[in-house]
Order: C-alpha cells, then sequence, then structure tokens
C-alpha cells in the first residue's frame, strides 16, 4: 500500500500571465483512493489536463509507474496506464455504449488495420474478447442493460457512469475521474461512493476531483487540497476538515463553497 | 467576417461579390451612360459617380447575401444540421447565381467604360502611384474602420460578437438569433459589395465566371490571418497579395500559385491559428 | 417533405420538357430532315466560346432552312461537353451513336477533340471544327499518326501557321524588336508559342510568361515586360483575358505593340476596353470578322440570332455551310456526307478556298492580318 | 418516406443470412443490368447512357467511397480530393505510353503512389484541425493540376494522348467503346471497396474513427492514437481515388490537366453529402443521382447547370443529412445472431 504509483514534483504550468498550478508536489500510492478538492479555479482540472497530456508542463516532473511523462503523447500516456473521465460528458453520442467502451479497449490491442481488413483470426478473436470484457466493465459499472443503447440518448447519470465504464476500458492502473457526481442526488451518490470503493477493490488506483465535501471524506483515504493554484494540504480526510487553512480557503470565498 | 460568427464557409459570397462587379457596372454604364469611347468624368461628377456605384454595389450585395442566408442556410442552422449541408447549399446557390447570370450575359465577359482616368499622382519610392489605387486603398482603410467601429462599439456588432462566440447562451440572453444573422450577411454582402465596386473601378472588367477563383484567394487570404479575426484578414490579404507578386517575378508566375500554398504549409504549420489566430485548436478538455 | 421535393423537381422537369416540345420546329410533312449537331461548351467557365461558335452555325442553318423551304428542315443537336475532355468523352459515344447525325461542327477545344476522336472515328462521323487548332490533330508525324484521320477537319489553320505569322505581323515595322510572349497555359495558348518559338530571330526575343486564364491581375507580368524592356508584345490566349491584361499594361506606361491571335479576335473583344488603349492592336487569324465582311452580314446576323457575332462566328458558318451544301447535293448518310466533306471546295465568308487536305487540314490556310483602329478591327490584308 | 434508411435498416434486420444474402445478389443484380436499360425512361438525351454509367456514375460511386472514408467516417474535410483521382491518372498515363507495362500492372503502382502522396500531405495537414485541413487539401488539389500543367514530362495542357486500354483478362477483352465491360470491371471494383469499408468499419478502426469525427480530444485521452488512424483514413481514401484515376485513364486514352479540376473534388464532396454522410449507401446513392443528373437533364440545354444548382439547394434543407442518413436509431435488441 505504500509504494507510490505516481509524483508530481514541483509542477508548474503557466498559462501566460496566469499561473495555473504554482510548483504542486504530492503522490499517489497504489491501490488508494486519492481526493483531489479545492475551491473554483484551484486547478483541479488543470492537475488532470497535465498528467493527461494536454498541456505540457512549465516546469516540474510527472513521473509514472517509474517513468517521466512529460512531452509523452496523449494517447501514449493513456496506454502507459492513465485514464479520464471529463467533468462536462464527453461520450461519443453516435456509439452505443458498449462500442464507446470497446474503443478504450482498443488501446491495447496489437492487430491493426490490415488484420481487421482481411479478418485474421487474431482480429477476430481480439474482437470477440474485446466485446466481452466491455460488456463484463459496463455490467461492473452496473450500467449493461445500457450496452446497445446509443450514448447520447442515456439518461443523465447512465452516461455519467459510462464515462466511468469508458475510461476503465483503457485498462488504467490510475483512474482519473472529474467530478462524477455532478448531478447526482443523495441516494445516486450513495451508490457512486460504493462503486468507487469496488473500483479501488479491483486493483486500480484513484484520482478523484468532486465538489460535493460529504462524498469525498467518505471514500477517500486521502485528501490532497488545492488553492489557486498551491497545495495547501495533504492528509486524512479527517485532518484535513480540521485543517485551518482549508476552512479559510474555503470560508474565504462562500460563494464557492458548494 | 460571416466566416468567423457561423464558423463556415461561404462559398456563395464569391458570387455575391461578383454580382456586386456587375452592379459597379450598371451604375457606370446604363446610368450614367459611359462608353469605352467617352471620356473619363472628372470634378464633383466624377465623385457622384464614384459613391453612387459604390452604395448601390454595397447594396446589392448587401441584400443579395442576406437572400442567400435565408434561402440556403436559415433552415439548416434551425436544424443544427452541421458544417456539411450548408455547405453543398452554398456550392448549390453559387452554381445558380453564376449561371444565371452567365445566361444573362450571354456567358460574355462584360466591361466597366473607364469613367475616371487613370492619374499617377505623385511617386512612391520608385512606383508611380495612381489615382484609382489611391482611392481604393484610402476607402478600404475608411471602410476597414467603420466595421471594426461597427463590431465593437454599437449594439449589433456586440449581438454579433456574442453570437458568434456561443449561440446558445446568446439566445438565452434574449438575443434574435435569426436578427443577428441576417444583419451579419447583410455587413458582410456591403463588404463584399465594396469589394466588387473596388475591382471593377481597378480592373474594369468582369463576367460570370470570376468569382470561383477569387473566393479561393480571399479565403486562403483569410485563414492566412486567421479566422473569425478581422485585423487578421486584413493583414493575411495583403501579405497574400505580396507573396503573389514576390513570387511570381522570382519564380515564373505559373508557379506562383504553388509559391503561396507551399508558403500556406509552412505557417499553417508553425503556426496553427494563423498569422494572428485565436487559439481555436486549444482543447477544453 | 421529402415528397414535396419529389415533386417540385418533377415539375421542373415536365416544365422544362414541356418547353422544349413548344421550341421544336413544326414538321414539315414533305421537307426532308436532316440532323447536324454542335460540340462545345455552351454551360460552364468555357461557355463564351462555345456560346458564340454555336451562334454562327445556327445563324447559317436558319438562313438554309429559310431559303430550302419545304425542302430541307437542318435541325441543330446541342452537345455541351464544357470544354471538357471528359464530359466530351461521355456526349460523343451518344452522338457517334445517334445515327440521325450526319456531321459535327465542333468539338470546340482541341482536348475535348481528342477525347471525342476515337468514337467519331469508328462510326465515320464526319466533323470539322471552327477552332481546334492543335497542330497533332492531323500531323502525320505526330506520334502514332495523324489521328484526326479520316474524320476531322477543320477551317481555320493551324497552330503551326498562325504562330509565325502572328510573330511576323508583330514585328512588322519594328526596327529592333524586343518580343515578349504571354500565353494563358490552355493548349491553345501554349501550342501557339511552342510554334511560334522557332521563327523567333536570335536576339529579339525579351522573354516569356505562363500566365493561368483566371489571371485578373496582371502586375506581375507586366513588372517582367518593363524589366525586359520589350517593345512587342503577344498574347496567346482569348479576348476575356487579353483586353484586361492589355488595358492594364497600356496603364502601366508601356508604349510598345500589342499582338494577339484569333482568340482575341472577337466584335466583343474591343467593347472591353477603352478606345484609346486597343488603338492599334495586331490580331492574327484565318478569317475576318462578319461585321468585317460586310457590315450588312453583322447587322442582320444581330438581328437573326439576338446578340452580336463573337469569337470563331465566320469559322462556325464556314464549316456549317460545308455541311450545308452537302446537304444540298441531296447527302443524307455519314457515309455520303465524309465523301462530299472530302471532295467540298468552295469559298468562304472571305472568298478564300475551302479545300480539305488528306489530314483535314484546309490547303494553303494563309493567315489574315487585322489593327484595331478608332474601336473596330480592321482588316490589313493577308500576312505574308 | 421520412425514414428511408430506417426502414431499410429494419427489413434488413429482420431477415435472415439468406434473405440478406437474396438482397444483396437481388441489388447487385440490378446493378448489373443497368447498361441493358438504356431504351427505357433511364436513357440520358445527348450523352451515351452506357459511358454516362462508366463515367461520371460508377467513376463517382468509386470516388465518393474513397472519400466518404475521409470525412464520413473520420470526419476529416478534404476539398482536394481530386489531387489522388489525377495522381492515379497520369500514373497511368506516363507509365502506359513510357513503359510496357499494362493497366494491371499499373493499377498497384497508381494506389502506391496514390497513397504515397496521401501520406506526404497527410502528415503535415492533419496535424491541423478543420477549417485549415480543408484549405490545404483544397490547396493541394489545385497545386497536383498546376503542376500538371507546367511541367513538360506530363504533357502540359495537352495531357497525355493514346493511353493504352486494359488487355484481355479472362478472355474479356477492353476495348475503349465497350462500355459495359469498363463498368462491370468498376462495379467490382466498388464492390471492392465497399467491401474495404464495410470491414474496417465494424472493428477497431471503424471505432477509432467514429471517436475521432465525434469528439477528438476525448478520443486521443482515452488511448486512441488519432493521428495515426487520421493518417490512415487519408492514405485509404487515396488510395480508392487513385484506383479510379488508373483506370479512368484507361478508359478515355487521353487525360490533360483540365479533367482534374477543383470542381471535381467539390463535386464529390456533394455527392456523399447529398447522398448521407458516413453511410455507404447514401453516398453511392448521391453519387448515381449526383452523376446522373446533369445529363439526364440535358434537354434543358443551358440552364442544365442552374437547375443543378437548384436541386442541390432544395434537396439540402429538406434533408439535411443527405437522403440516407447516417444510422441514428438504435439497432432492434434482437439477441446476437445465431453464428
Amino acid at each position: 500500500m505504500t509504494s507510490s504509483l505516481m509524483q508530481l514534483k514541483n509542477v508548474t504550468m503557466k498559462f501566460g500571465g496566469v499561473t495555473a498550478l504554482s510548483e504542486v508536489t504530492f503522490d499517489v500510492k497504489k491501490q488508494e483512493i486519492l481526493g483531489l478538492i479545492g475551491p473554483n479555479g484551484a486547478g483541479k482540472t488543470t492537475v488532470f489536463n497535465v498528467i493527461t497530456g494536454v498541456y505540457q508542463i512549465t516546469s516540474g516532473e510527472i513521473i509514472f509507474d517509474g517513468k517521466s511523462l512529460s512531452g509523452m503523447k496523449r494517447y501514449k500516456i493513456t496506454k502507459r496506464g492513465v485514464a479520464r473521465t471529463f467533468q462536462n460528458i464527453r461520450l461519443w453520442g453516435d456509439m452505443t455504449a458498449l462500442e464507446n467502451v470497446m474503443t478504450a479497449t482498443d488501446t491495447h490491442k496489437k492487430s491493426g488495420l490490415v488484420s481487421g481488413l482481411f479478418g485474421f483470426p487474431v482480429s477476430r478473436r481480439e474482437e470477440k474478447r474485446d466485446k466481452a470484457r466491455a460488456q463484463e466493465l459496463l455490467d461492473f459499472i452496473g450500467i449493461g442493460e445500457y450496452a446497445d443503447r446509443l450514448a447520447k440518448n442515456l439518461p443523465y447519470g447512465v452516461q455519467r457512469r459510462l464515462e466511468i465504464a469508458r475510461a476503465m476500458g483503457a485498462e488504467p492502473k490510475l483512474l482519473l475521474l472529474d467530478e462524477p457526481a455532478a448531478g447526482f442526488n443523495p441516494a445516486e451518490k450513495v451508490e457512486l461512493a460504493a462503486t468507487i470503493r469496488k473500483i479501488r477493490d479491483a486493483g486500480y488506483t484513484v484520482l478523484l476531483i468532486e465538489h460535493d465535501m460529504s462524498l469525498v471524506m467518505r471514500v477517500s483515504d486521502r485528501v490532497v487540497v488545492l488553492d489557486f493554484g498551491q497545495k495547501i494540504a495533504d492528509d486524512s480526510p479527517r485532518k484535513v476538515q480540521d485543517d485551518p487553512r482549508v476552512i479559510e480557503a474555503y470560508l474565504g470565498v462562500p460563494e464557492d463553497a458548494s | 467576417m460571416v466566416y468567423g460568427v457561423l464558423r463556415m464557409i461561404n462559398f456563395a459570397n464569391s458570387e455575391i461579390f461578383m454580382v456586386g462587379t456587375f452592379a459597379t457596372i450598371i451604375i457606370i454604364r446604363d446610368l450614367f451612360k459611359f462608353t469605352q469611347a467617352s471620356e473619363p468624368a472628372t470634378g464633383a461628377r466624377l465623385w457622384l459617380i464614384l459613391a453612387t456605384a459604390l452604395i448601390f454595389s454595397m447594396l446589392v450585395s448587401g441584400v443579395l447575401s442576406m437572400l442567400v442566408e435565408i434561402v440556403a442556410y436559415r433552415r439548416l442552422r434551425r436544424m443544427n444540421s452541421g458544417v456539411l449541408a450548408p455547405l453543398i447549399s452554398a456550392i448549390g446557390v453559387s452554381m445558380v447565381l453564376a449561371e444565371s447570370v452567365r445566361i444573362l450575359t450571354d456567358s460574355r465577359p462584360v466591361a466597366s467604360p473607364r469613367a475616371m482616368e487613370k492619374k499617377f499622382i505623385g511617386q512612391f519610392f520608385d512606383a508611380g502611384v495612381r489615382i484609382d489605387n489611391t482611392i481604393i486603398v484610402i476607402s478600404a482603410l475608411i471602410l476597414f474602420a467603420v466595421l471594426i467601429t461597427f463590431v465593437n462599439k454599437t449594439r449589433m456588432g456586440k449581438a454579433i460578437r456574442a453570437v458568434s462566440m456561443n449561440p446558445n447562451a446568446a439566445r438565452l440572453m434574449g438575443i434574435n438569433i435569426d436578427g443577428v444573422v441576417s444583419a451579419t450577411f447583410l455587413v458582410g454582402g456591403l463588404m463584399t459589395g465594396a469589394a466588387g465596386f473596388f475591382y471593377v473601378l481597378k480592373y474594369e472588367n468582369t463576367a460570370s465566371n470570376i468569382g470561383f477563383e477569387l473566393g479561393i484567394a480571399a479565403f486562403t487570404a483569410a485563414i492566412l490571418g486567421g479566422i473569425g479575426n478581422i485585423k487578421g484578414a486584413f493583414y493575411g490579404g495583403l501579405a497574400l497579395g505580396l507573396l503573389e507578386t514576390y513570387a511570381s517575378f522570382f519564380l515564373g508566375t505559373q508557379w506562383k500559385a504553388v509559391t503561396v500554398f507551399i508558403v500556406l504549409v509552412l505557417i499553417l504549420y508553425t503556426r496553427p491559428n494563423g498569422l494572428f489566430g485565436e487559439a481555436l485548436t486549444q482543447t477544453r478538455a | 417533405m421529402k415528397k414535396r421535393g419529389l415533386i417540385s423537381v418533377a415539375a421542373a422537369a415536365a416544365l422544362a420538357a414541356a418547353s422544349l416540345v413548344a421550341v421544336a420546329p413544326a414538321s414539315n410533312a414533305a421537307a426532308k430532315t436532316i440532323t447536324l449537331a454542335f460540340q462545345g461548351p455552351l454551360t460552364g467557365e468555357e461557355a463564351s466560346v462555345g456560346q458564340d461558335e454555336l451562334a454562327g452555325m445556327l445563324y447559317a442553318v436558319k438562313l438554309f432552312n429559310a431559303k430550302n423551304k419545304g425542302k430541307y428542315i437542318v435541325k441543330v443537336v446541342q452537345a455541351d461537353d464544357q470544354g471538357d475532355p471528359a464530359q466530351s468523352a461521355k456526349v460523343a459515344p451518344g452522338i457517334a451513336s445517334n445515327k440521325k447525325i450526319i456531321g459535327l461542327v465542333g468539338a470546340a477545344y482541341s482536348g475535348a477533340t481528342i477525347a471525342a476522336l476515337p468514337y467519331y472515328k469508328q462510326t465515320l462521323l464526319p466533323m470539322i471544327s471552327p477552332s481546334a487548332t492543335r497542330v497533332s490533330i492531323t500531323n502525320p508525324a505526330a506520334e502514332g499518326g495523324a489521328m484526326g484521320v479520316p474524320v476531322f477537319h477543320r477551317v481555320p489553320p493551324t497552330d503551326k501557321v498562325q504562330g509565325p505569322s502572328l510573330f511576323k505581323l508583330a514585328t512588322k515595322g519594328v526596327s529592333s524588336p524586343k518580343v515578349f510572349v504571354v500565353d494563358d497555359q490552355s493548349a491553345y495558348g501554349v501550342g501557339l508559342v511552342d510554334y511560334m518559338k522557332p521563327a523567333i530571330p536570335a536576339g529579339q526575343s525579351a522573354g516569356f510568361d505562363s500566365v493561368s486564364d483566371k489571371t485578373t491581375d496582371w502586375s506581375a507580368t507586366i513588372s517582367k515586360i518593363k524589366t525586359a524592356a520589350a517593345n512587342v508584345v503577344i498574347y496567346t490566349g482569348y479576348f476575356p483575358q487579353a483586353a484586361p491584361f492589355f488595358k492594364q499594361l497600356r496603364d502601366s506606361g508601356y508604349t510598345g505593340i500589342l499582338a494577339g491571335g484569333d482568340g482575341v479576335l472577337s466584335p466583343s473583344f474591343v467593347t472591353l476596353a477603352p478606345a484609346s488603349v486597343l488603338e492599334g492592336v495586331r490580331l492574327t487569324a484565318g478569317t475576318v470578322p462578319l461585321a468585317e465582311i460586310s457590315a450588312k452580314l453583322e447587322a442582320d446576323f444581330k438581328k437573326s440570332m439576338g446578340k452580336a457575332s463573337g469569337v470563331y462566328a465566320a469559322e462556325s458558318i464556314d464549316a456549317t455551310n460545308v455541311f450545308l451544301s452537302c446537304v444540298a447535293k441531296g447527302v443524307s448518310t455519314r457515309e455520303a456526307m465524309l465523301k462530299c466533306v472530302k471532295a467540298y471546295s468552295g469559298k468562304s465568308l472571305t472568298g478564300a478556298t475551302i479545300k480539305f487536305d488528306a489530314y483535314g487540314d484546309v490547303a494553303g490556310g494563309a493567315m489574315n492580318g487585322f489593327e484595331v483602329k478608332g474601336g473596330k478591327i480592321a482588316f490589313t490584308g493577308p500576312v505574308k | 418516406m421520412i425514414n428511408l434508411r430506417d426502414k431499410g435498416a429494419e427489413i434488413w434486420e429482420r431477415q435472415g443470412r439468406l434473405g440478406r444474402v437474396g438482397i444483396a445478389l437481388g441489388g447487385l443484380a440490378i446493378a448489373a443490368a443497368l447498361p441493358f436499360m438504356g431504351g427505357t425512361i433511364l436513357n440520358t438525351p445527348i450523352a451515351d447512357y452506357e459511358s454516362v454509367l462508366v463515367y461520371p456514375i460508377a467513376m463517382y460511386v468509386l470516388m465518393a467511397i474513397g472519400l466518404n472514408i475521409v470525412i464520413g467516417k473520420s470526419g476529416l474535410l478534404d476539398l482536394g480530393y481530386v489531387a489522388f483521382f489525377a495522381i492515379g491518372a497520369y500514373t497511368m498515363g506516363l507509365l502506359g505510353t513510357k513503359t510496357d507495362l499494362n493497366t494491371w500492372e499499373i493499377l498497384p503502382i497508381g494506389i502506391a503512389m496514390a497513397m504515397f502522396s496521401g501520406i506526404i500531405l497527410g502528415v503535415p495537414a492533419l496535424k491541423l484541425r478543420g477549417d485549415y485541413l480543408a484549405i490545404i487539401t483544397l490547396g493541394f488539389g489545385e497545386i497536383v493540376r498546376i503542376v500538371a500543367l507546367n511541367l513538360g514530362a506530363l504533357g502540359r495542357s495537352e495531357g497525355i494522348i493514346n493511353i493504352p486500354t486494359p488487355p484481355a483478362i479472362f478472355g474479356i477483352e477492353y476495348r475503349f467503346d465497350s462500355h459495359r465491360i469498363y463498368y462491370w470491371t468498376l462495379l467490382v471494383l466498388i464492390l471492392f471497396a465497399i467491401w474495404m469499408v464495410r470491414r474496417l468499419s465494424v472493428r477497431r478502426a471503424g471505432r477509432a474513427w467514429e471517436s475521432i469525427r465525434q469528439d477528438e480530444d476525448a478520443a486521443e485521452l482515452l488511448g486512441v492514437p488519432t493521428f495515426k488512424y487520421k493518417v490512415w483514413a487519408f492514405v485509404l481514401g487515396a488510395s480508392v481515388g487513385g484506383a479510379a484515376g488508373v483506370f479512368y485513364a484507361s478508359k478515355t486514352l487521353f487525360i490533360a490537366p483540365d479533367n482534374f479540376t477543383l470542381q471535381i473534388s467539390i463535386l464529390i464532396l456533394a455527392c456523399v453529402v447529398f447522398g448521407g454522410m458516413g453511410n455507404i449507401w447514401g453516398v453511392i446513392l448521391g453519387a448515381v443521382i449526383l452523376g446522373y443528373l446533369p445529363d439526364r437533364i440535358r434537354f434543358i440545354s443551358d440552364a442544365r447547370l442552374l437547375v443543378f444548382g437548384l436541386v442541390l439547394v432544395i434537396m439540402m434543407n429538406l434533408r439535411p443529412d443527405g437522403l440516407l442518413p447516417r444510422k441514428k436509431r438504435e439497432k432492434a435488441i434482437v439477441k446476437k445472431d445465431a453464428l
């Protein structure tokens, strides 16, 4: 439990004159659920974006599984074992739920266009296995019955969950969840918390951004708090809740305390 | 500019331009009865003619541009049909416009009689400065300034920019999208009409088939400068013109297009958003 | 919604069909109906050349029909190839297999002609082109022989004749000519230049340029001409481009000689630029404009066709008249028509002899010279 | 009438394997029999009906299928598709007249040339998005034509003449006027292209393209090597265009730069959009109609293109997704095929 999967070392991200992240350092341990919280504009999503290679960091280093991620192509980062969901749902609407997941499972497949074209047995076998795996993931996340529906026609909650299943399809070691509970009612949130724990228990490591404090505090093993691009706390949920700097960060800007 | 607001290529614009050139010629030739043999006008009469032709050409193109929007785009826009359907629809409109004018003109090019003498009015370094070019440059600058003021200062201008940034939000804010889009097309058409007038003033010729090539050039200029960026389009046009001239001088006219193309690829490769472009490719993750 | 679309399309089609029926001439029981065809660009970007030629042909046919009322009715099938070889290749088989058609005026363009030739040769459809002047079509020395034999004929002299003549006319009376030649990148323009080059003596060439026929701004070429200090500029292309080019060249201060080939020789040419600009422009052509032949002819043409005669009008009329004279002799099959055309010997509108050689060219084929004077194209005699 | 596509899909899904084979064979038989229907209402005035079947119709269908890979499947707006057609045709023209190679031997070379140029263009251009890609491809289409127009080796504006027809295979002779034979050969090529596209679109590549088309960033962040797949789409599209070009040159015997104008690119694009982007049957239908219409309405001679333009506007307004749009409907929940 103590060995770390990913380390952020002094990560700084500047956009022109604006500093979105400043010297952020924390590490993610294997098989833990790490909550990442902070008021709006604190730089949470930016952390996801620099990890997944959407932005190239200005300085610092991100080590994942013993290797630096800087300069790596986005899809290669995913292939190495980092997959994410999106805060504003970005499913491929014209594909079925199953196809959405299968597209992500393709990440690790060898057979390419040529073997696909000629229907080589390899490709055929893989196709079958992928399909089974994708269905398995949908079932795991509890939306198996929606497999053949187009993603855009799914109910909102199912779409949110499909985002998670799709990210899991890429077989990541580290799963980045960006506000997976946004728009959920309390009952759904409880259910989601259970799912996230289940995911962790299945061997994944989860980095979670969430606005809902109670959810974060309930599921996280550890919580990192960001404010104005700086890390202000990194501790167990209980201790973080009592940290005066955290309280100040949230209460200091009351309209953001959601 | 229409492009910037609607995020789509208006293929019909080049034909609107073509119609604008004809509008100008109609004024000069038919309203003021110029022929190829007549003496150029001078003084107040010249200015009257030029002003009438410019305004008429702008109006015709502006109204036509609005009509094109209603016929070819409005329904599709309401249905949220993506980029390509309007594109094909616009190609259809272009064909209709070009072919109608072709039939009306017996497939022949039409010349504008010379209304203004092309005097050299001074020296600029070692190149002669001609009056027609001077008028064009000055009026283009004025129109350009008016356009920028319009977009930045007036209510309608602001509405246009709002729609261009986020149509849905704009609608929620109570902006009449159809009205704004119509206005955009009107303004775009007016500008296109002015371009048609300048073209006739300089080249004194037109034909039903001039639109296409010029449209491509204009579009390239817009890309070069950065899409949806009026200033960029202006400098882009300038840069393209210079580049073409130099390329044809040093490499031979026939390789002009090839040179321009290669430069364009290089520019886009190093500056993917054009010379003055806003960051369009920024990921919205 | 779909239904409405279909209905409106159908309605448009029905309307068009009805109007077609309406214009078709009422058939005369006693008269013999003969069908000829015209092939050239009638729509699209190149339409101006084809429409002008078609007008010439229709004019000749109209006169003929009026003269032979009750005896013959000649109909014209219009085959639009848009000047495009690809279009030509699908139109040609249709024309070739339509056995009613016994003669074809066209194709207007050499490229379209070459694409169509295999079909016409196979079905022995005689063709007389008013404007396809590419040398290789009738050149027995060309790779694979003269591809036009036996069906292809043409009224205008080829580029091989015109190229040197144009040079000769342009430099006439110039003591130390420095000639700058500009082509329009079309097969016609480039061909003319290719055959003109050998005729240019050493030291008299100031340079060449090749400019797309879509050009509107000629400043690049003009600055080349000025740098080369040329005093004779020859443009091998068509009149829609020639007029603005000459105009811009003159406006830039050029005072030397301007010249062009038969592609420029159109009555419209002089309407496209101020008279002062075009004064003195020298032109060559195998024939002469209708107005030059007689003002009455041009006036009659205008009255009859509703528009002034255009480029290659005289050539079209000449080409059509060859077929019509055969029709008057009672020819009604392709075989007979081909024989009749081969044996034909008659006068053109200008009075020159039209007689085809074994490869389809008009024997002799002298070039005429013209000069623009006071806003009109004036005949200055054959180029010698 | 409102939803032809779904009707068709429903009928298709209800059929067992035998029924499907039957429908496919029936469709094929109709397509193959088209050359014999010249005497009917289908006949085109003036232009030869059978040649119209070969070019433009069959040729457009083939090119539209190729372009559909680029636009319909992966959402890349390519306005210079004619370039690949031209490259194929010029490969045939040059090798056919200068060497002893015959059409069938040149076909793979032409395809390879087109694919190669697809890579040359694709690698820099596909880093760009949307509209920039459109203008670059548009430029490329023009550049190829301009190079052909100015290079002596390619015959400049005179083009290349006396291109040989394909030699006989399986005892079938290709004469320049045996349009039917060409048509049927093209039909085989088209079937091959359909097979290729369908094969690819149900598997991994299809999913990757689909995800790129719908949300490229999301695709890349979920591990789809987007750039690689975009280049592949481009190159595959190019290969089909190249094949069409080789065959075209071998049919018309004569090619010139005038055959490869921007208008062709736009027309093929119109076929794809008109028929229904992304749906191969729609694309085929679009190409058939747009290829056929201008020749069918030749009797209105002068206003021919005008009417054609009108039809485009009206149809796009009535059916913005094309005649047969891509699937919008979910598959009927049928239990897995008995396979």
